[in-house]
């Protein structure tokens, strides 16, 4: 293994514990509000974030196999599969930006205009803290998407210009292991937050 | 980046039908997740998804980051970063989950000798 | 008074003064420590400078190589390791007791807010940044802040603990000398942060007595009352019979079972809650959104009144309650207070001091 | 292409071979290097430039304090100390020794030719640039006064000036931090010359080494931490909002796991000088190398097990509390192992007492009392006495400034001349250790009595009864601020006029002084092959100046 994977990897563990800050607030107020969660999760869409998820294992997958094509000097595979992945990749964000439009017209946004319809009164007050967690963690989860989708880019156009082969893929690698990375944080992000009370298909 | 990076003729090709078995597995836990909430299973419900999300993700980090075909150096790495997360969230929660024994320091509370009874 | 342990102190200003039992324990750790510091820096320095001088550069010696010794380097991990436990046991276990109130302490309510200390006694005095207790009592101050963290300090009793918003914290002590030290807030809250001093007055009995006999306008808990009244507390908390919301008869540090099944006791921080954030849990059988918010509305001197008023009511027993429900057997037994025996003798007189707020 | 005759150039090059300084020239070529010995200039000099802000920071707080009332509004004083803070701990402290003497010495020391990811380094250098430049219009804006612990409420709601500018400049220093010590790491692992096995690593490289665990484990938490005072700041809705149920003392667990650490951030890196200069001045293999490394990285472990040793009187919970204390004295074990090992290195040796050597010597001095002190802070009952006075200011006083800069001049001393090729003046340079020790003695000795009074820290006005203790506080800090200065101008001197020197002036043992100096770009002609460890010391042998 050469340098630029092992300063991946390092990278990504300062990402973990970038992430663990958050998710220690998370285990704190949870424990602290468990009732107030398990209400507040009741105003995720489930099937939504469910799907989100699919879509974004689909990325993992599609940019696993870019990675396997360029190890194999397959260029015009792994254009193809970078396209892939960033297809998925667009598709979550898109969606994402849909569920965060849907919080703001359900006045679901922290702050003054905190209006949750439906919300047990006993729960109104600590609510606010679950979406503010929300809000962080898969707004950080998304910026880091924005990101990958910039790399991706970056990707296919060296891609293009036949820079990878069996030789010669450590950008691609990395890139990958960046992705799947950001993929494992919303492994967890989607049962921690749309999964805390139940819900019903 | 450095991007002088040279061809490591040892590295590990993964067999495409195992990328596409873990894809699978993948998607079915995710739908197992799911599934599992709409059941009240009191506190096991966290204890589920939180192991289905560990299952996953050491899938991913296993299979397509290649972690079992690198080197003990990124495993250890691996495991370095999992070990300091968990000293941060545990000792944090500590804290939290003791802080009640005693009696003043009780921030809002219920109270501790009787703890959240359902 | 204070010009005199000033004069002292500019004497031996290497003593802190010392007014309690607990802090005379302080010391002697202290002292232990440093003697400890003293023996290892000794022990340092010589060898540093015995070595150096010893070795210096000779002409025709030339340096030995040694490579280093296990053995040593075990000796002199373990030996201060070891040394390090005892200060570890010792210090630990003076923390706890000190975190642990005894039953009989006199409860004085402390309210941080910039840049101030407001003081609610029992009986009904309220103060600003000087603390009055009786000499040879238990004393506990509970805590709470009306904006950012403080933090409330006596360096002469050594102690101390941050206030924290949204928390009740407290800290105990009992003070053996009669006085007047100093009070700091010690956790920096703002602009005026070094203004935030105070002094703690420790009063013989007597005259302790008498300070307390001036002005007070009734008890913390008749001044409960009186807000009580105000706000219209009074027109659903009935006293005697159901009305759109809990009785509070008897209800001070008894469990209270909540519509979500948890079952709480009301003590200090759930009544605060329910005064401030009454939605944030809900008595079994009633209804939420009855009770409007007091969050920003009353300021914790007059939660801790309210509480002290509720407090009152406890002694009395709960007629019986369709909506509270406590379950058989918790056991958990009612910590009702002791009459306040230093505190209940003096006669409300009009006031001669009395800072009101 | 050029078709003028350039003389100087020529000349240069004919009377001096080519180095890593005279290579190129202009500004572009500092600007865009990625040697990391010229990136470990720019940091040296961007570090001195904060070194001098903060140090004139501190000078007014001191000199606030000679009246009980002081001679600033409390306003002002609170914006001096919290700006003597942020600038000193983001700006000074964290990068000093690694960004600098670790840039310069770590990929020298394994046999490298440069570290493992260059362009990160520079980008380092510039997100440090960045931060500072953040820092500094917070500064020119009218500064912060939250202190630099950042602690909510009082950032995310109460604070009316620019914490916001402030934690941003942090954030972006943290970064700087995060990619220096993965750089190192990288680099350790996987750059190391043949022959150079772990056991044969300098101390240096060992110190660098668990520095740069702590900081890629420990940064991104503060990093967070800020971002969610940030967003708290600007949207007034938050985690640590006591209003809605959140609790302030979260923000210091996340921030002290970090800023924890961080204090070994800034003193690893001197610990693993002065295992280098000990061993050279006393001509001898450190006692107990193994142990050495060993306790680098036990520290920069345990380091994290402790942070909740800052916060016994918050409300923390009291069993969370005592086991973080006992924990606590878990890591003092090996520094007193580092501190034993050094005295002991001296044993049978042959001593010579150089300038990096005083300055070896008072860090020995120095960090033992401020170690010490610790215990006084890390035990629980005497914290609670001691928490917030002027105590722990003396205590981390000791271990930053008496030990942390004094090791990094130790440290410059010792390699100004392979890192100039010249040699400064030896009589300034004891003049100024000396100085420096009294000077710092002065200062931070009244310190430790004022905090047992009971004098709290950050207060811009204190009864009359601690002025005198103050006063001679600030008399020793006037004598610290102009020995700070005497360095600094004799080592610039040296720089231009200094006598040159030869590849190995100490007949120190060690890769980096078997090349030239200053060394060329490449630090190697060829890779080195490693046959023995670092220390090989035998007898000097002659007079050392060349």
């Amino acid at each position: 293994m050469d340098a630029d994977t092992l300063g991946m990897w390092t990278f990504l563990i300062t990402e973990v514990l970038f992430f663990g800050g958050m998710f220690a607030a998370y285990a704190v107020y949870r424990e602290m509000f468990p009732l107030a969660f398990a209400a507040t999760s009741e105003f995720m869409n489930v099937k939504i974030g469910a799907a989100n998820t699919a879509v974004l294992i689909c990325s993992s997958l599609t940019m696993a196999m870019a990675v396997r094509s360029a190890q194999i000097s397959k260029t015009s595979h792994l254009i193809r599969y970078l396209f892939g992945t960033l297809f998925f990749g667009t598709i979550f964000l898109v969606v994402k930006a849909f569920e965060y439009h849907a919080k703001y017209v359900e006045h679901l946004i922290p702050g003054p205009n905190f209006h949750p319809d439906n919300l047990a009164p006993q729960f109104m007050h600590n609510a606010q803290i679950l979406f503010f967690l929300y809000f962080c963690m898969t707004g950080m989860h998304a910026v880091h998407m924005i990101v990958g989708v910039g790399l991706l880019t970056f990707l296919i156009i060296m891609a293009y210009r036949n820079a990878y082969n069996e030789h010669y893929f450590a950008p691609v690698e990395m890139i990958g292991l960046y992705w799947h990375f950001v993929d494992i944080v919303w492994i967890f992000l989607f049962p921690l937050l749309y999964l805390i009370g139940h819900w019903h298909w | 980046m450095s991007s002088n990076a040279s061809a490591n003729s040892h590295v590990h090709i993964p067999k495409v039908g195992t990328l596409i078995a873990v894809f699978v597995t993948l998607i079915v836990l995710t739908f197992v997740t799911a599934e599992v909430a709409t059941f009240d299973l009191g506190e096991l419900n966290v204890i589920v998804a939180l192991g289905i999300a560990c299952t996953k993700a050491t899938l991913v980090a296993w299979i397509f980051m290649g972690v079992r075909y690198t080197s003990q150096l990124t495993k250890l790495f691996c495991v370095a970063g999992l070990v300091f997360l968990s000293i941060l969230l545990l000792i944090t929660f500590s804290d939290y989950s003791t802080r009640h024994w005693t009696y003043h320091a009780r921030p809002w509370a219920t109270n501790p000798s009787l703890g959240t009874s359902k | 008074m204070w010009a005199s342990s000033y004069r002292f102190l500019a004497e031996i200003p290497f003593v802190a003064p010392i007014a309690s039992k607990e802090a005379g324990q302080i010391d002697l750790l202290w002292w232990f420590l440093n003697a400890v510091s003293l023996v290892m820096t000794v022990v340092i320095f010589a060898g540093v400078i015995g070595f150096a001088f010893k070795y210096r550069k000779k002409p025709g010696v030339d340096p030995v190589p040694v490579h280093g010794s296990n053995v040593l380097e075990i000796t002199w991990s373990i030996i201060p390791f070891l040394v390090m436990l005892i200060m570890f046991w010792w210090g630990a276990q003076l923390f706890y007791t000190s975190q642990n109130p005894p039953k009989e302490a006199e409860e004085i309510f402390v309210v941080g807010k910039q840049w101030m200390w407001k003081l609610q006694y029992p009986d009904g005095n309220r103060g600003m940044n000087e603390l009055n207790v009786p000499v040879g009592k238990a004393v506990k101050l509970t805590m709470a802040s009306e904006d950012v963290i403080h933090s409330f300090s006596i360096p002469a009793l050594r102690v101390r603990h941050d206030v924290v918003p949204g928390h009740y914290d407290a800290l105990w002590f009992r003070a053996t000398v009669p006085g007047k030290y100093r009070i700091f807030c010690t956790e920096y809250c703002g602009d005026r942060h070094s203004q935030m001093i105070g002094y703690l007055n420790v009063r013989n009995q007597d005259d302790y007595n008498n300070w307390a006999s001036g002005g007070s306008t009734g008890t913390l808990a008749e001044q409960g009352q009186a807000l009580f009244t105000q706000n219209g507390c009074s027109t659903c908390h009935l006293l005697n019979e159901q009305g759109r919301c809990p009785i509070l008869k008897g209800l001070y540090n008894k469990p209270v079972l909540l519509n979500d099944g948890r079952t709480v006791i009301a003590d200090d921080a759930y009544l605060r809650e329910s005064i401030l954030q009454p939605n944030a849990k809900i008595v079994s059988g009633f209804e939420a959104n009855i009770m409007p918010n007091f969050q920003g509305q009353l300021s914790e001197e007059n939660v801790i009144q309210l509480i002290a008023y509720i407090k009152s009511l406890a002694s009395t027993a709960p007629p019986s309650q369709t909506g509270t429900n406590p379950p058989a057997g918790t056991g958990v037994p009612p910590a009702i207070r002791k009459p306040k025996t230093i505190l209940k003798e003096q006669a409300p007189i009009a006031a001669v001091r009395a800072p009101q707020q | 292409m050029a078709t003028t005759y350039q003389p100087t150039t020529t000349e240069a090059a004919a009377e001096e071979p080519v180095n890593y300084l005279n290579v190129e020239h202009g500004w572009k070529s500092w600007l865009f290097t990625t040697d990391h010995k010229r990136i470990a200039l720019l940091y040296l000099f961007s570090i001195t430039l904060m070194f001098i802000t903060g140090g004139a920071f501190a000078i007014l707080v001191r000199l606030h304090l000679t009246q009980p009332q002081g001679l600033f509004s409390p306003e002002t004083y609170n914006r001096l100390f919290t700006m003597h803070g942020v600038v000193m701990i983001f700006f000074f402290l964290v990068p000093s020794i690694p960004a600098t003497l670790g840039n310069f010495l770590l990929p020298i020391m394994i046999g490298a030719k440069d570290l493992a990811f260059p362009r990160i380094n520079l980008l380092s250098w510039y997100l440090y640039m960045g931060g500072a430049l953040f820092a500094i219009f917070a500064v020119a804006r009218g500064g912060v006064d939250t202190g630099w612990t950042f602690y909510a409420p009082y950032s995310t709601t109460y604070s009316n000036s620019y914490v916001l500018t402030a934690a941003m400049g942090a954030f972006f220093a943290g970064f700087s931090s995060i990619t220096t010590g993965l750089n190192f790491i990288v680099t350790v692992h996987k750059m190391r010359a043949p022959g150079m096995n772990w056991m044969r690593m300098p101390l240096m490289v060992w110190a660098n080494y668990a520095t740069g665990l702590i900081q890629i484990l420990g940064t991104p938490v503060v990093a967070i931490a800020l971002v969610l005072v940030g967003i708290e700041r600007v949207m007034h809705v938050g985690i640590f909002d006591p209003n809605v149920g959140g609790d302030p003392i979260l923000f210091q667990h996340i921030f002290w796991f970090y800023s924890h650490p961080a204090v070994y951030i800034m003193i690893l890196p001197g610990m693993g000088v002065i295992s280098e200069v000990i061993a050279c001045f006393s001509r001898k293999r450190p006692f107990g190398y193994e142990f050495i490394a060993a306790s680098s990285m036990g520290i920069a472990i345990l380091g994290f097990l402790v942070w909740g040793h800052h916060m016994f009187v918050t409300g923390q919970s009291v069993y969370t509390g005592i086991v973080f204390s006992f924990l606590t004295f878990f890591v003092a074990v090996p520094s007193a192992v580092k501190v034993f090992n050094w005295t002991a290195t001296m044993y049978k040796g042959s001593v010579t007492f150089e300038s990096p050597m005083l300055y070896a010597f008072a860090f020995i001095g120095l960090f033992t009392i401020g170690g010490l002190t610790g215990l006084y802070l890390s035990t629980m009952a005497t914290d609670v006495a001691l928490h917030g006075t002027y105590f722990v200011v003396a205590h981390f006083h000791f271990v930053m400034v008496g030990g942390m800069v004094v090791a990094f001049l130790a440290g410059l001393h010792f390699w100004w001349p392979k890192i100039c090729g010249r040699m400064y003046s030896e009589p300034w340079a004891k003049f100024a250790a000396l100085l420096i020790f009294a000077g710092f003695n002065l200062t931070f000795l009244p310190q430790f009595v004022l905090g047992y009074l009971g004098m709290p820290r950050r207060y811009a006005a204190y009864p009359p009864e601690f002025q005198v203790l103050n006063v001679l506080s600030t008399a020793g800090a006037s004598i610290l601020g102009i020995a700070f200065f005497i360095p600094m101008i004799y080592l610039t001197y040296a720089w231009f006029y200094g006598p040159k020197v030869g590849p190995n002036p100490w007949q120190a043992k060690g890769l980096e002084w078997t090349i030239q100096s200053p060394p060329t770009t490449f630090n190697f002609d060829q890779t080195p092959t490693v046959t023995e460890e670092a220390y090989n010391y035998g007898p000097r042998e002659e007079n050392y100046v060349a």
